[in-house]
């Protein structure tokens, strides 16, 4: 094993020994001990990342076994890692924003009881991501998708005494498992059909399973794996409509929401499709599917960011909507584009989270963006950092966001395949909402005259009096917010530097470059991003050329919109809501989604069960069944007793009876 | 002319009679006795009937022995009924109800 | 080979430990008896581990073999032998047996001899049944074994124990006495052989192989238990004492799935594909009826009872879609059911035994008194819900992408169980963990005491050794499972 | 006219112990105070004395005596020694328990003595007459038994509906004789056998004698519907003498059966069959059925012994099946062991209840036995294994009993007969598990300590653990009775 | 019809008639007297059937000994005759039709077809020297000579259960030793005591 190999296993190592050191020994070592620990640990693996990066780039792949987790049936199930671009990206961007979040944590859980198990939580959930990306086959990917699954659960719970927070928890526990199942069934068919459960295997034949049907169904087989995977991916990934955890989700500390809900976990499912694109591309129908499933969201929980005030949510829902472009993009099967666009915005929404993490840390707890305003004087680290965070969001030139963006827009306007108008117009009107609810949050928190200081009669929709109900704090009147400490604004700072850069560096070669060459496999009837590619001349032109198209304008369109509304003239918006009460409602409810799933799915299979508790097992089986047999035995046996009566002369006729019946039977057999 | 079949139909008739005297017999349990000693001689008959038809002397040993056996029979039977008497003063079939179920 | 009769020992080691613990007679002498019963527990796991080094892996044939006249009038053997597929459970079972002495350590007060005794020997029985190779022997140990868990359940059980402990009896009886007649017949076709070997190779037509299979289906669908005779199970699951909880889960589940392979594949492999679909009906039934049913119990031990049916109903369906995977995903599936569900119902029994309740009602934010345990349990939730890295992961993957490759249906009824597993366990987890404190008494709680972590760290280990390197338990099964499918595929008609 | 003095070696042992009875009866007459104890040691001493004459006078073939009205044949000894030995334990048992209640006159030494005789006849008789005489001997002995506690209205009532029915059952018997005899022209068994064999004899009137002789013998072992006394006299005779009812002389009613059926009517086997098959049926059915509605527990066992009687019929049953004959002998001899088994199960039940009873209190409901395992543990199990062996569980005889029986059945290719049997073996299981239930499940009713003397005691413990030993080494008893049918079928 | 078929005819009825009186008679004294009567013309019957010494035996030995037994103790048990018919007719029919039914059966198989004169001749008579005692008695205490004893053994049975049921000790009885009389002595009758003379002054 070559000493490069020896890093690879390193990268996921240090972070678990961190964990393990951290979790088990949390008294032990103390809370210095513990994030000295894990930091430790997350920080060698992300050097590691880097220098592996650079093998990478000089063009040193990998893809081998560490050991053979089990053999059965001829299917050979190991744990091994593949090690090219997208890999190698992917540790990069989950180490790096791993890292940033470790320390932001330092500060933002400072008064914590639970600080050690938080950062074993976070240095477990780095060791899973990792295992996740760096896996070589969909054994151990489903073993670090079920894993970021488990801590993002642990996580979410991780304040356990509050019911909403173990009510979020479970919740998405169950989404994600939905979609874990559908993710299994698409292994069971790449295992009964490609007889193997590598990648690299399971490519080399995926033209051969291109013809076949699924047996006792009469799928074309390919279809039906990519569509069975990406159910996993639209649980992790938060499509709808499994994507009703993600919101609940923020329930969880923020750091989290940063590093899991926005920056990583979440991203696995785009990470996973962009991996299977070999497959992905041989079936249009799967690929219209992704399409049609990823515009959806991208709009319409875009909207969704517009009526919240929680500003977690804000921000949560706005990932559900970029989420929703990643997912587009790989309908259109630009996938670099997804990933990239996956990259940009795992440094901004980051950054926005850990932002919006300060901003509730100044304001002591409390999250209702209706009694902020006017921070900017008193945290202008957070302010800017948000600024640039929205500016990116939003697709401003030059910005991070505004490559990815931009590229995903021409992609799918590029595209032929079905559902590729219904997504155009989506994304479209996408930008324009993005920048509405960005800049309704940015202009609510920031600007505007201070609404804070009130936290006795402080009003705030139904979710927010459940949690401050729970830990409310909230600023004493008078009482001033005042600016984050070093290790909650150093991380801001440190990845502002990317949101705004790294799109306008990176953009060339992963999306036109030879970077993502023999990992994304692009078919030659899909456009993908070959146009775009024509007509790309460099960053900087692109932005300028930017400039004027339509997405920019939309974009200022939002601002402004927001500006007008909520600084200049407040009444608008509410008389707005007051026209269109029920959208409104609609809208606040979040589709009623929730109530759906409370009524039908949670209460419904709780029915069924009692039903087929109370009814099938206690009433047929044991009642009638067993009991019931039991109770007949019973009484036949005390009816046989009413034969004994005592009476000589019975017991005498008896004994006759029986002689005659014999003497009937036998005198008629002869 | 006399044939087997009319000694074995006597037989028959007199075990027909102890038969159901005996599970017809609401009264005191001697007569119950009498109604065996009556089967008996039904079977005793028979067993002349044939030994004189067969002409083998089996039978007529046999039936001496069931006489035997029989008197036997009819003093441990009468002890029993004494003692019954004994103990409930009555020797009426129905009051032996004691034990059922 | 060793010639020295590891298999007799491994039977009667703990069978005449127990007759010594229960001459140790009355509670006065109980520690005497404890220290007596965890001694003959040890010494019986010890003489079953050369079984697993001594272990031939490459070879299908019966390994340890042990023959002798018992009754010649029938021509009767004292004949035993393990393969692949039976050596890990004689392992499991003595195991299970140290953990169990363990667990009643303190709890049982009264007849702790008595107690001690029974589970003795019914471990010492039990590895009489997984080792058996007459059929008559296999009969014996198979029904003997049920006077000592009905005592357990009967004596040592909760209120409604007599109930439980006769339903249990009279329900795996009736299954077993339907199995001796097909055993008879087969004596007869085989030319007066008991020989379960022999057996694999009687030829027979199909109507008299579909009424054994049936006879067997009803003997070892009982013992698994299979729906729609899996009634008994919950009730003597509630009503047992903890350790007689575990042993039933752990072990006796076991047989029943043991008996399949044993007898119905081998022996009317016709019948066996002719009923396959029957056989797999029943199984989801149970995988998806159950975990439903599951989901709404109010007792602990109820839904984690129902939950080992539902997890059984994997096992049998692995049998019955005859390909390897599936099949050696549904042998690994019984040992990690071993292992998890014993260490469920050991949580249990750690909380009952604080606070006499296994209502999930009574309990709520258990993790604020007691952490450590809330972490071994949230481990051992986890396990029973199949997350990968734990046992539980390893044996419900297999039989997925096994019954997914017989029937993408199948396979996708299966599938559904990893939402139901994962509803039901982590449901009741967070209303019995998470959450504020709910009353004084869980306010009052002591965390484990070092005896109980000592178990539970045990079995956490093996939990996750198992998950996340399972090859050393399948390398085992190979040679034999491949065997057995292939003695299946040939007709006997 | 001319008279050989016939051979008396093979009847010693009948001989002796007429001999013994009668030196008993004279001497106890004049040995005024220890006459009790006398007769109870003079009556083990005779029967030991006897079971060591009939191993030493055993002769692996039949021999015929007293101009073939005797046969000494392994069979014929075997069964003899099964009934020293029931004899004798029964005796042991009930001697306390006799005198507890002041009933231990010496007469029932004698009378049990008298009654081993009668049956020794029937097992050794290969002629009507001596078997008829064996018979009467045997019920007048058990007649005057169960009334022998005079005081006790039960016990009397008993007594009288056991002669009453035993009388008329005798007298159906003999009807059937009588037509047997008809048919064939003679008494003797072998004669009997040899014109069933030429069918010289009429077919017709065979059967009807048949019927009655059927009738007769399924009396003495107490089978549906000729089973009513069975519960009756079982509840209402001394303890003492209820054991030993159901032990020797099932073994001797076995022999008359064998003797009667197997030796005599062999050829027609398949006719008796029949009826013995509706007999055991019903049988096994309403012995099992019954049983659970019992709380007296004297009663349970008599149900209980019902059925297991219809189990050794399904073994006398399955002997030849169209015409083959060659599983006879694995039928009849599982069928004797069964017997077999059976007779050492209800000696330790009801050694059980002696255990349980004293002075002025009789254990015969299953609330006695509450508890137990809290007053005696050791007894408990013992008890506990006296029920799973009745209910077929192994590690037990009665296991190996059922297996055996089973075992002929499905060799016969009576499925749906085994079916049924196990079917209702799980009913059976029922009550015994409730036994179980009480002593263990249940806290006792009376703390009073067991006050039985040690030698049942012993006995008891003897007889728990040899239906444990013969549960686990049965080849031994098994292979004693398929000899004893090797030898002489 | 010839003289012997009379005669059986004649026996026969009177037999059948009287056994009905037997299990029908109201008084226990008339069933006994009826069943005697019945034994008579069983002996009859069984003289025509050449069975002399059982004839004899029946009716000295039965009639003699046995049913004397019975009414003696009949007469010794005072039997209130009340209560006597009650339930007899309610359960009559049903016993009847059973009765009946069986006599048709039996009468079916034992009806001409098999035991008629072709079936069965009757046997050829007997030489007038021929003695049925004589036979029974050689066969009796030969061929028999087992059974012989084992009846005696049943009449021992008979004895010591008869004895042992039904004998009691008496209370008090009135009856007297004369053994105990014959060995009393003076000193149990008489006591002799010595004392002062009494003077008086």
């Amino acid at each position: 094993m070559t000493d490069m190999q020896t890093l690879y296993l390193l990268v996921p190592l240090a972070p678990l020994v961190g964990a393990i050191i951290a979790g088990l020994f949390g008294k032990a070592i103390g809370r210095s001990g513990a994030h000295i620990v894990t930091i430790l640990g997350v920080a060698i693996s992300f050097i590691a990342s880097v220098v592996i990066y650079q093998d990478v780039s000089a063009g040193n792949t990998f893809n081998g076994t560490v050991y053979t987790w089990l053999e059965s049936g001829g299917l050979s199930m190991e744990v091994g890692f593949q090690i090219d671009s997208l890999t190698v990206m992917m540790m990069l961007v989950v180490t790096f924003v791993s890292l940033m979040v470790h320390i932001y944590t330092i500060g933002y859980m400072v008064d914590d009881p639970g600080y050690q198990r938080f950062f074993s939580y976070i240095s477990l959930f780095t060791f899973s991501m990792l295992m996740l990306v760096m896996s070589n086959n969909f054994m151990q990917l489903f073993f670090g998708w079920e894993a970021v699954g488990l801590v993002s659960y642990l996580l979410i719970g991780f304040w356990y005494d509050r019911p909403t927070a173990i009510y979020a928890n479970l919740k998405a526990f169950l989404v994600n498992r939905v979609g874990d199942f559908g993710f299994l069934l698409g292994i069971g068919l790449i295992a009964a059909y490609a007889g193997s459960l590598n990648y690299a295997e399971v490519f080399a034949q995926a033209d051969a399973l291109a013809g076949q049907e699924v047996a006792y169904t009469g799928w074309p087989l390919v279809t039906a794996i990519c569509i069975c995977l990406f159910i996993g991916a639209m649980g992790k990934s938060a499509q709808v409509p499994l994507h009703v955890w993600l919101p609940d989700s923020m329930e969880g500390p923020t750091p989290i929401s940063a590093l899991i809900h926005a920056a990583t976990m979440v991203t696995a499912g785009i990470f996973m499709v962009a991996r299977m694109s070999p497959l992905f591309e041989l079936s249009d129908t799967a690929l219209s599917f992704v399409l049609v499933i990823g515009a959806t969201t991208a709009l319409f929980m875009g909207f969704l960011g517009i009526v919240q005030n929680d500003i977690k949510r804000v921000v949560a829902y706005s990932t559900l909507s970029q989420l929703g472009y990643m997912t587009v993009a790989l309908g259109v099967s630009a996938y670099s584009a997804a990933v990239f666009h996956l990259m940009t915005h795992a440094f901004f929404k980051a950054l926005l989270f850990l932002a919006a993490g300060s901003v509730i840390i100044g304001m002591h707890h409390d999250q209702d963006i209706r009694n902020m305003g006017g921070l900017r004087k008193y945290m202008p680290i957070t302010w800017i950092t948000s600024l640039l965070g929205s500016l990116a969001l939003i697709g401003f030139p030059f910005f991070a966001g505004f490559y990815s963006k931009d590229s995903i827009i021409e992609a799918v306007h590029s595209s032929t395949i079905a559902g590729s108008g219904y997504a155009l117009f989506c994304v479209l009107a996408g930008v324009f909402v993005t920048a509405f609810y960005s800049f309704r949050m940015y202009f609510l928190v920031f600007h505007g005259k201070e609404r804070f200081g009130k936290a006795g009669e402080h009003v705030g929709d139904h979710a927010d009096e459940e949690l401050s109900a729970d830990h409310h704090h909230g600023l004493a009147p008078g009482q001033k917010p005042h600016e984050s400490p070093l290790v909650v604004t150093l991380p801001l700072v440190l990845l502002a530097i990317p949101s705004v850069l790294i799109g306008f560096f990176t953009i060339e070669p992963m999306l036109f470059g030879d970077w993502f060459q023999g990992v994304i496999h692009v078919a030659d009837n899909h456009p993908g991003l070959s146009v775009l590619a024509e007509s790309f001349h460099g960053a900087a032109g692109m932005a300028v050329h930017g400039l004027q198209t339509a997405p920019f304008w939309l974009a200022m369109g939002g601002v402004l919109v927001a500006w007008y509304f909520y600084l200049v003239n407040p009444a608008v918006p509410a008389a707005i809501q007051r026209t269109f009460m029920p959208i409104y409602k609609l809208l606040e409810n979040n589709y009623f989604f929730d109530r759906f799933n409370e009524v039908f799915i949670f209460a419904g299979s709780r029915g069924l069960g009692r039903l087929l508790w109370k009814a099938g097992d206690q009433g047929l089986i044991d009642g009638v069944a067993v009991n019931g047999s039991a109770r007949l035995m019973g009484w036949v046996a005390q009816m046989s007793r009413l034969f004994q009566t005592g009476h000589l002369y019975q017991y005498a006729f008896m004994m006759i009876i029986g002689v005659f019946v014999l003497l009937t039977v036998w005198l008629n057999r002869w | 002319m006399l044939s087997l079949s009319h000694f074995l139909i006597l037989g028959a008739i007199l075990f027909a009679i102890s038969v159901v005297g005996i599970f017809l017999n609401r009264k005191n349990l001697i007569v119950l006795l009498m109604a065996i000693e009556l089967m008996l001689l039904a079977v005793n008959t028979n067993f002349i009937a044939f030994a004189h038809y067969l002409g083998d002397l089996g039978g007529q040993i046999f039936v001496f022995f069931i006489l035997t056996v029989a008197a036997a029979e009819a003093a441990v039977g009468l002890a029993i009924l004494i003692v019954i008497f004994r103990n409930m003063r009555s020797i009426h079939v129905d009051d032996l109800d004691s034990l059922k179920g | 080979m060793t010639d020295i009769p590891l298999l007799s020992l491994a039977i009667w080691v703990p069978i005449i430990g127990g007759l010594a613990v229960l001459a140790t007679g009355s509670d006065r002498n109980a520690p005497l008896a404890r220290m007596l019963a965890l001694f003959a527990a040890c010494v019986g796991f010890a003489v079953t581990l050369p079984l697993y080094t001594g272990f031939d892996t490459s070879t299908s044939a019966m390994q340890f073999v042990e023959l002798g006249a018992w009754v010649p009038r029938f021509n009767i053997n004292y004949h035993l032998g393990v393969d692949g597929i039976s050596v890990l459970f004689v392992l499991l079972n003595a195991f299970i047996t140290i953990l169990v002495v363990v667990a009643g350590w303190k709890v049982i007060e009264n007849k702790v001899a008595q107690y001690m005794a029974a589970f003795l020997i019914m471990s010492g029985l039990m590895n009489g049944i997984f080792s058996a190779l007459d059929g008559v022997l296999f009969y014996v140990f198979f029904e003997a074994s049920l006077i000592p868990l009905y005592l357990i359940i009967g004596v040592w059980g909760g209120p409604n124990r007599v109930y439980a402990a006769i339903k249990f009896f009279l329900y795996t009886l009736l299954g077993s006495l339907l199995m001796l007649i097909a055993l008879l017949y087969l004596f007869m076709q085989s030319g007066g052989s008991f020989s379960i070997l022999d057996w694999h190779q009687v030829q027979l037509p199909i109507e008299p192989q579909i009424l054994i299979f049936l006879a067997f289906l009803i003997a070892f669908g009982v013992k698994v238990p299979m729906w729609p005779v899996h009634t008994w199970l919950p009730d003597a699951h509630v009503e047992a004492p903890t350790g007689g909880s575990v042993v039933l889960a752990a072990i006796a589940l076991k047989l029943g799935a043991y008996g399949f392979l044993r007898f119905s594949l081998p022996i009317v492999p016709d019948a066996a594909h002719e009923l396959s679909g029957l056989m797999i009906t029943l199984s989801l039934i149970a995988v998806i009826y159950i975990g439903f049913v599951a989901l709404v119990q109010a007792d602990m031990k109820k839904l984690v009872a129902y939950s080992s049916i539902s997890h059984m109903g994997f096992v049998t369906l692995g049998f019955f879609v005859f390909n390897p995977l599936a099949l050696e995903g549904a042998l690994v599936q019984m040992i990690s059911h071993g292992f998890v569900s014993g260490a469920m119902f050991l949580c249990i029994g750690v909380l009952y035994d604080r606070l006499h309740s296994r209502e999930i009602a009574d309990y709520g934010g258990v993790v604020h008194t007691m952490p450590k345990f809330a972490a071994f349990f949230m481990l051992f939730a986890m396990a029973n819900s199949g997350l990968p890295g734990t046992s539980g992961f390893v044996g419900e993957f297999m039989v997925v992408l096994g019954s997914v490759k017989f029937n993408f249906w199948v396979g996708f009824a299966a599938a559904i169980s990893i939402i139901l597993g994962a509803a039901y366990s982590l449901w009741m987890y967070k209303r019995v963990v998470f959450g504020k404190v709910a009353n004084d008494q869980v306010a009052k709680l002591e965390d484990l005491s070092a005896r109980e972590f000592a178990f539970l760290a045990v079995l956490a280990f093996c939990v996750l050794a198992m998950g996340l390197y399972p090859f050393p338990f399948t390398e085992v099964m190979h040679a034999s499972v491949d065997e057995l499918l292939r003695h299946v595929a040939v007709s006997k008609l | 006219m001319n008279f050989v003095v016939p051979d008396f070696y093979p009847a010693a042992a009948e001989i002796f112990v007429a001999v013994m009875a009668l030196a008993l009866m004279l001497v106890t007459t004049f040995a005024r105070s220890a006459a009790r104890s006398l007769a109870y040691y003079g009556a083990q001493a005779t029967l030991i004395g006897a079971a060591f004459i009939t191993i030493f006078t055993m002769q692996g073939e039949p021999v015929h005596t007293f101009s073939r009205l005797f046969v000494g044949d392994l069979l014929g000894s075997f069964l003899k020694l099964m009934i020293y030995f029931a004899t004798a334990i029964a005796l042991l048992y009930g001697r306390s328990y006799l005198g507890e209640r002041r009933i231990d006159r010496p007469e029932y030494y004698l009378l049990a003595l008298l009654m081993t005789l009668g049956m020794m006849v029937m097992a050794t008789a290969n002629h009507m007459l001596p078997m008829y005489i064996g018979l009467e001997m045997m019920s007048l002995s058990l007649y005057a038994m169960v009334a022998f506690d005079r005081e006790s209205a039960r016990s009397v009532e008993a007594a009288m509906k056991y002669f009453v029915l035993g009388a008329l059952a005798s007298g159906l018997l003999l009807y059937g004789m009588s037509m047997i005899y008809g048919a064939t022209g003679s008494l003797e068994l072998s004669a009997i056998a040899q014109s069933t064999y030429n069918q010289t004899a009429n077919e017709t009137v065979l059967m009807f004698g048949l019927v009655f002789l059927v009738a007769g013998i399924c009396f003495k072992l107490g089978v549906v519907p000729f089973h009513m006394w069975v519960p009756d006299v079982y509840h209402g005779a001394p303890t003492a003498v209820t054991m030993m009812i159901s032990s020797a002389p099932k073994i001797a009613a076995f022999a008359m059966a064998v003797r009667l059926l197997v030796w005599g009517l062999f050829d027609i086997a398949e006719q008796w069959q029949g009826m013995l098959m509706m007999v055991a049926v019903a049988s096994i059915v309403l012995g099992n059925l019954a049983a659970i509605a019992q709380q007296n527990i004297k009663r349970m066992l008599a149900y209980s012994g019902i059925s297991h009687m219809g189990f050794v019929l399904l073994g006398l049953l399955s002997g030849v099946v169209d015409g083959d004959q060659h599983f006879a002998l694995n039928a009849y001899s599982s069928a004797m062991f069964y017997t077999v088994a059976y007779v050492i199960m209800s000696l330790a039940s009801f050694g059980m209840l002696i255990l349980l009873s004293r002075a002025g209190f009789e254990a015969e409901n299953l609330e006695d036995f509450k508890g137990l395992n809290k007053r005696s543990p050791w007894f408990a199990l013992m008890m506990l294994f006296v029920m799973f062996s009745m209910a077929g569980v192994p590690f037990f005889i009665g296991f190996f009993a059922k297996l055996a029986v089973l075992q002929a059945v499905v060799a016969a290719g009576y499925f749906w007969l085994a079916v049924l049997a196990v079917l209702m073996s799980v009913v059976g299981a029922f009550y015994y598990l409730r036994v179980v239930k009480l002593m263990y499940f249940d806290a006792p009713a009376d703390e009073t300590p067991l006050q039985a003397p040690g030698e049942v005691r012993l006995m008891l413990s003897v007889n728990g653990l040899a239906i444990a030993a013969l549960g686990l080494a049965p080849q031994m008893l098994m292979s004693m009775c398929a000899y004893a049918f090797i030898g002489s079928l | 019809m010839e003289f012997k078929s009379f005669i059986f005819y004649f026996f026969a009825v009177i037999m059948v008639l009287a056994a009905l009186r037997v299990i029908t008679a109201r008084n226990p004294v008339h069933a006994a007297l009826f069943l005697v009567l019945t034994f008579f013309n069983a002996g009859g019957i069984w003289m025509l059937l050449q069975a002399e010494f059982l004839a004899i035996t029946l009716v000295l030995v039965y009639v003699g000994a046995v049913m004397v037994l019975f009414l003696f103790v009949v007469m010794m048990l005072d039997i209130n005759l009340d209560r006597i018919r009650e339930g007899f007719w309610s359960y009559l029919p049903i016993g009847a039709l059973i009765g009946v039914l069986m006599l048709i059966e039996m009468i079916m198989v034992l009806g001409g077809s098999w035991f008629g004169l072709e079936a069965m001749p009757a046997p050829a008579p007997l030489p007038a020297d021929h003695s049925n005692v004589r036979e029974i008695g050689r066969v009796l205490y030969t061929d028999y000579a087992y059974a012989f004893e084992l009846a005696a053994l049943v009449l021992v049975v008979a004895m010591i259960s008869a004895v042992t049921l039904t004998l009691r000790k008496r209370k008090n009885p009135k009856f007297i030793h004369a053994s105990d009389q014959v060995i009393v002595k003076r000193e149990d009758r008489v006591e002799l005591i010595k004392m002062k003379a009494e003077t008086q002054d």
